[in-house]
């Protein structure tokens, strides 16, 4: 059976989000699974909003920018607001637990705490990202945990292997 | 609320800026229109003009006659307005990529013919608005993503180059040292000629970053530490070494070009 | 003869840079979340480097009655 | 003889229409064939008060017409093929910024150095496909010494009613060949100045069309103090990534121009009425065609010739109603077979488009275009 | 996972595909959204002994590509509008002087600066007319990393073979996505390199064509001394203002490009052998046309998609038999319809040609594409 | 029947050359070439590179790999030239037009770099080959066809800004003083880096006509008299007095832009 | 009757022959006959040969460029080598008796000592130009004398009135 | 050692700029129907000075057999 999920992740410009699209993208080719990975340019990634989108399928994907999000990631209240509307009816949202939410009914809604787990568990606010990363992959339960944690120690820079997979497991675990 | 000085010379309505946290372009251009209020300038008869860049985007945030133009091409742009119409106070802001990457020979022949336009090149040794590419201005060695391995061009000194193609007026100063900026970029605009200042900014998003050169507070100590008062440089020059000079370079004021081209306008008048 | 200053933020425009604060010579200034913070505005001088070299204009001084 | 009527050089007569018009500003850059433009604006500006520049290169030649328009005062350049190719950014600006100005090109043989002193049309497509970027584009192409005259006129006219960049195509033999002209169309001239607000400063939003789609537009300096940029803009002139605002900025440039189309289209018909051949030509190849008809009319062929004047926006509708009416339409250029790709489409689904040009550096004389309509007809 | 297969980003995979033709040499100067292209350029070349350098400008940025090119060295440079407007002069330039090179213009929202960041697909003429005088053009236009990769050695092997500046259009959507790559065809991939001359350097004519229209290049610096210009030129390579002398020039060097078309046209056709009703589209909207005949598909509607791949010279005879073949063609691009011409020109007379654009900074998405369709189907 | 050097380095077939009768044009190209013959420079590996007027028609004389690129293009070109194959002399022949009004930047920017590129400009003070409008080196209030009442532009002096700008190496003398020119030429060749010499040309037909400068033969006069050589002037300075100083200028070899990237080439190689 | 003439003065490149076109031309339209003149740019226009072309006509001329011409004027060898394939069979050609001819049979021929009476008889060889026009306008016997004269006078530097007239004399007398 | 040097003329290139004849130290050339001729062949000095003005490299010394 085919699976095609559009996915966009949504925070503030230093949040490290495109790295994350890409890893997921990463880990998806690593499984065969097809992916494409973009993310806006502009004045708005000087700060503000930043915008990373996924597509992975496992079909061919040919329009390669995010329609109707499946799964909407949102670290930040601005980005909340401006993309919420991009979520399908049904599809599924996941967010920081900092961010206050208007009523949305057919969406499944996981609120997590993403940001606080960096700053205060981890103590690295930059690994929220990969937080973000562990809980995504284990919600969708597509792209292999393992694949999906060998494409981020592929990406990271050196010397921050642990944190970052303390972060990934983190991340799973937020998940039930 | 805003301070009285941003109410008058702003566009409030067009702030926050898009600049980056810390970057050194709002410092000078909060320079510019002290200057511009020091000297009492009719806003009406001031004229910004600016190219392409993150500094170039001053212009949209001052409330006179802006003019934001094509990459590299504000002084020319800006000698139109200035030949067409010699009564408006022509200021140039720019980044130094704008100025003396692709605008180079705008400069040099602007100062060439001491146009009365006074040009603020914005010097953060690096092309800010496409990504932390060098620039004319980076240093020898340091970094930019397309000087993966340290960057080999020699750097300019604009100063030396504006004063070598003609200007009249040339100064400098830096972030940090505000204050003088102001005075500088003041003296520079009652010079009836091509005056240049070169107001070394800092860009802690790319240039700092590639360079680790700390966060944007670390960056303003650097411009502090590293530039030196031409005055006191003259009195203590031990407390120059290995320092850059700021101040007034350069200053001698000559026929303008609009002034000129006048005479040739009434020569021909009593003619007829 | 105008009413004395006092140093005003507008936290909209702030974008949390510390420069301010930094260079603040009575160390009044905080970050607080990110954004600019009066945090002892009793030991504020009235010197205006805040205003001065603050690259977005969100902190300044200006005359205000004594306490409003 | 007549005062009025002297022997001028095109270039010359281009100069007299531009001051006709009332041009007060000229920047530019030397380059054959188009050099005594620059070098008659430069006598005669000053002796009106108007101001001169030579500029260091032809982008800056083409940035301070610009700059000089914006201060309130008419302004051209002039220039051929390689310096054309250079002011294309700017031209660009020009046309999203919507700053009146004339830009000459006196078309010499291309590409590149090509044939520098040699005649040619090859720089047509480039007149509108030269920048990058959708822009709305008028080109205007005269092929006489007292038409050059009035078509400069017509293009500064047509830049200030527009707002926007107009693009004044000669070629080397119409631009340097001296020729009768008769100055005393001068007082009936009408002209035309760009729509200035009428609003109070405080009102004024320097990209706020009026129902004709022209936004007023005031000189720097004035006492309304605006924003010009070349980036996407609203209504205010300041820069906008909305795309809403971006899809009505370029619809409305470019309806302004499509709009108008029958005011900015100007074209001659020559003994077209009973003509089942037409040669659609402009500039010195429509003078040889001319008498071509008129030898080929001598042979009871029967022939006419389509001109644009207006060159683009193209006359769409008069060149499908002739397509309707000839069985075969020769275009005929001095290059490889710009304009007949426009005619093509426009007019190939109903006749016969055939192409006959010339890139040699010679112009297309009257004797080949007979032998190939004879051809044609065959 | 196959060590073959890679997530490259599109700017990426045309250095990776630059360098897999051979590519020694870059010359350029940065503008987004082409950027990356520089950079990574400057990392990699130096790596194999090649060079890079960051010019002072994009005109400097083409005219040190050319440079480069003439001493042997495969060389590319990468621009977006307003760069690719600025380097128009020398295209010109590397056309008459048969220099080969890549360009490569990843296309933005203009025209002028406009929207920096936004997807377009407004050069397309530009690529064909932006520079004056006639000249060979080819554009080539891929639409997914894979095909930039396997593009960029087509655009070398062109320049190489027909010896001539070839333009690689990308833009922002596809320039800045990451996808898939699959690297093991770069065993094998045909690399063709420039033919040189095999006479002694006594008998060498630079200029002289062989059968295939092309004359060997001989690199500066190899013991062939030879001339270069921009002026019109005999076999020689020196200067003459000889009519027939031009004439052949000019011919052969269209004659070179439009003798082999069948060589250089590449495009893909999809869905098309029952369609009633096709989508011409290239570049980023290729591939939310597919998406959205597929769509379509299912709802029954008999469509397909013609892709040019080779934009310049257009894919005339393949348009024109759709043109045949089914009755309406819909051109979808990212501009106010510029592609529309061309295919307006070949098709019209045979079929129904609509255009759908968009010229907000928005890609134009699958649905959009599907209601257009549908309601030209009404 | 030609001279030796002729026929060894000039395209006999070309010549006679397109320059007007008395052109100093002809008297620059010879010294180019008598110099190239002293250095004994393997013709094979001498690439001439020039843009478009009177002068760039050099390149085309010229028995080497010769490249006759776009107006003011020529130094841009030439460093794509050297860049790609540093073993090759890359020498500039270019008018005052040419290098420094459209291609100003490309000189300073060259010149900045230090690439081992030698320009030599043929300075006549005018555009020639489009007909006598001024230039940026016409002598303030000299007249031009576009300066009909005299040229209020203040001069280049091309020296200055080549130096200024970054040449290690510069140097000046005129066609007259054609002996002390190709020795000059001579050590601008040898210089690696980029070396700048401004070989004064005479126009009789355009400059010299409009500015009622006598025949070839009195303009050739006007060179001797008006120029002195450096070392005479800092002998005896009184001789000096109101002429203009030829010579070798500047000379201060720096390090190479090729050779600075083949380290970078050596360093990933060792890396590897 | 309609009367047209392609004229076509050639020479060498000081010789002043665009002026004497123009001249040509500016007398023609004070008479109220058609006129266009060009000239030849490129290289040869310094040094070597040069052209001016004048075409005169009392209808409307639309063609601007002389295609054969009906008088052909050749000051130097080179010139007349160059140019006399261009003139009619029954044209009329104009030259310096200094000119070694070939044959040509239908022509009319007027060998005049133009450069002769510049150089020796008035001393001034840059009115040869003028000399020329007195002839041509003789031989033409279309735009009259005294308005050629009128032309000449009015194109000329001032103080150059007195030798321009005897040279445009001196022309008109060498016919018969 | 060379055969003696001897002055040679290209009259095909020579433009009769008249140059030579001025800087020639002993007189030796004129301009003969506007180009250069060799008037005094017996008191060139053997100096060269034609040779390097020239702009048209119409005349040169050149080893010669004496009495060629
Ligand atoms: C013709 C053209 N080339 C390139 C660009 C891309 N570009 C925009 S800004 C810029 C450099 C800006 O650097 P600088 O002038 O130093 O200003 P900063 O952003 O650092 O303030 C470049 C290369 C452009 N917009 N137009
Ligand atoms: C882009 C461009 N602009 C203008 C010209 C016209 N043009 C050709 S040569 C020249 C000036 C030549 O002057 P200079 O370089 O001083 O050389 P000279 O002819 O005096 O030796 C000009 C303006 C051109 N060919 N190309
Ligand atoms: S990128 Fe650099 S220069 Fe641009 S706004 Fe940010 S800090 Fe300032
Ligand atoms: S300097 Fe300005 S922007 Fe920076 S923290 Fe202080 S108030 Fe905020
Ligand atoms: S026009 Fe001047 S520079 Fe050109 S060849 Fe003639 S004399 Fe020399
Ligand atoms: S210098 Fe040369 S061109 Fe001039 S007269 Fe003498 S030989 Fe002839």
């Amino acid at each position: 059976m085919s699976k095609k999920y559009e996915i966009r992740l949504t925070g503030s410009g230093g949040q490290g989000l495109i790295l994350a699209g890409i890893i997921l993208a990463d880990a998806s080719l690593m499984q065969g699974i097809n992916a494409i990975q973009s993310q806006s340019y502009g004045p708005e990634a000087r700060g503000g909003a930043s915008k990373a989108e996924v597509i992975i399928s496992t079909e061919e994907i040919n329009y390669p920018k995010v329609q109707q999000c499946d799964l909407l990631l949102c670290l930040t209240q601005k980005s909340y607001n401006e993309y919420i509307a991009t979520l399908k009816n049904d599809g599924i949202l996941v967010v920081d637990d900092s961010i206050e939410m208007t009523e949305i009914s057919s969406a499944t809604i996981y609120r997590l705490p993403i940001l606080q787990t960096a700053n205060e568990e981890l103590k690295k606010p930059m690994v929220a990202n990969i937080i973000s990363l562990g809980a995504i992959t284990k919600i969708l339960n597509l792209v292999k945990e393992e694949m999906v944690l060998k494409a981020v120690l592929n990406r990271v820079p050196p010397g921050t292997d642990l944190i970052n997979t303390t972060a990934f497991n983190k991340g799973v675990s937020l998940i039930k | 609320m805003q301070s009285e000085l941003v109410q008058k010379y702003l566009r409030e309505d067009r702030l926050p800026h898009i600049w980056c946290p810390g970057c050194g372009h709002g410092v000078i251009m909060h320079a510019v229109i002290r200057a511009i209020d020091n000297l009492k300038l009719d806003p009406e008869k001031v004229c910004i003009v600016s190219g392409i860049g993150c500094s170039s985007r001053a212009s949209g945030y001052m409330n006179f006659n802006t003019l934001h133009t094509t990459h590299g091409r504000a002084l020319a742009f800006a000698t139109g307005v200035k030949m067409s119409q010699p009564d408006l106070h022509v200021i140039v802001l720019t980044g130094d990529g704008d100025t003396s990457a692709i605008g180079g020979n705008h400069l040099i022949h602007a100062a060439r013919r001491n146009i009365d336009i006074t040009t603020i090149t914005f010097n953060n040794n690096i092309y800010g608005m496409t990504g932390g590419q060098y620039s004319p201005t980076t240093p020898y060695m340091d970094f930019g993503t397309t000087a993966p391995y340290g960057n080999i061009d020699n750097s300019f000194d604009l100063c030396d180059l504006a004063k070598g193609a003609g200007a009249s007026y040339v100064g400098r100063a830096t972030a940090y040292h505000a204050v003088q900026l102001a005075k500088i970029i003041e003296s520079a605009i009652s010079n009836k000629g091509f005056s240049f200042v070169e107001a070394v900014s800092s860009c802690p998003t790319y240039y700092g970053r590639k360079n680790k050169k700390g966060d944007a507070v670390n960056m303003m100590k650097t411009l502090k530490d590293m530039y030196v008062d031409i005055k006191i440089a003259e009195k203590k020059p031990e407390l120059a070494d290995g320092k850059i000079i700021f101040g007034e370079l350069y200053n001698n004021p000559q026929d303008e070009y609009t002034d000129k081209y006048q005479k040739i306008i009434d020569m021909l008048k009593k003619e007829n | 003869m105008g009413m004395p200053k006092k140093v005003f933020v507008n936290k909209e425009w702030c974008k949390g840079c510390g420069i301010c604060v930094a260079f603040c010579p009575k160390n009044v200034l905080e970050l607080k979340n990110g954004l600019i913070d009066i945090a002892r505005p009793e030991d504020c001088i009235k010197c205006g480097q805040c205003e001065l070299r603050c690259p977005d204009y969100a902190i300044f001084l200006k005359e205000a009655p004594e306490n409003e | 003889m007549n005062k009025n009527i002297k022997l001028l050089q095109g270039n010359e007569a281009c100069v007299e229409g531009a001051l006709a018009a009332g041009m007060e500003f000229f920047a530019g850059y030397p380059i054959t064939p188009s050099t005594e433009i620059a070098e008659i604006s430069a006598q005669k500006l000053p002796a009106i008060g108007g101001h001169f520049i030579q500029m260091e290169d032809e982008i800056a030649g083409m940035a301070a017409t610009l700059g000089g328009s914006l201060t309130g005062k008419k302004s051209m350049t002039a220039t051929s093929g390689p310096g054309f190719s250079l002011k294309q950014e700017n031209i660009g600006y020009g046309c999203i910024a919507e700053i009146p100005c004339v830009i000459v090109n006196v078309q010499r043989g291309g590409p590149s150095t090509g044939l520098p002193t040699s005649p040619a049309q090859s720089d047509i497509m480039q007149a509108k496909w030269g920048t990058h970027g959708d822009h709305p584009v008028i080109a205007l192409y005269p092929n006489s010494v007292q038409e050059i005259f009035t078509t400069t006129v017509d293009a500064f006219n047509m830049a200030e009613k527009y707002r926007t960049p107009v693009i004044l195509l000669l070629d080397e033999i119409i631009g340097h060949m001296r020729e009768k002209i008769d100055l005393s169309i001068v007082d009936s001239l009408e002209i035309i100045d760009r729509k200035r607000p009428s609003c109070t400063p405080e009102e004024y939003k320097a990209y706020q069309a009026d129902e004709d789609l022209i936004p007023p537009m005031a000189d720097f300096g004035s006492g309304y103090r605006y924003h010009v940029t070349g980036l996407m803009h609203d209504e205010t002139g300041f820069p906008s990534n909305n795309s809403k605002v971006a899809h009505q900025l370029m619809h409305r440039l470019m309806d302004k121009i499509d709009k108008n189309v029958e005011d900015i289209v100007k074209y001659e018909e020559y003994m077209l009425e009973d003509a089942e051949i037409a040669f659609v030509a402009f500039g010195a190849t429509s003078r040889a065609a001319k008498e071509a008809i008129d030898n080929l009319r001598k042979k009871g062929i029967k022939i006419g010739l389509f001109r644009p004047i207006t060159i683009w926006p193209s006359p769409q509708k008069q060149l499908l109603a002739l397509s309707e009416k000839v069985n075969t339409i020769i275009v005929a250029e001095m290059n490889m077979g710009q304009y007949t790709y426009e005619v093509e489409r426009i007019a190939a689904k109903n006749c016969n488009v055939e192409f006959y040009g010339r890139v040699d550096g010679q112009p297309i004389n009257p004797d080949e275009l007979m032998k190939f309509a004879e051809e044609v007809l065959l």
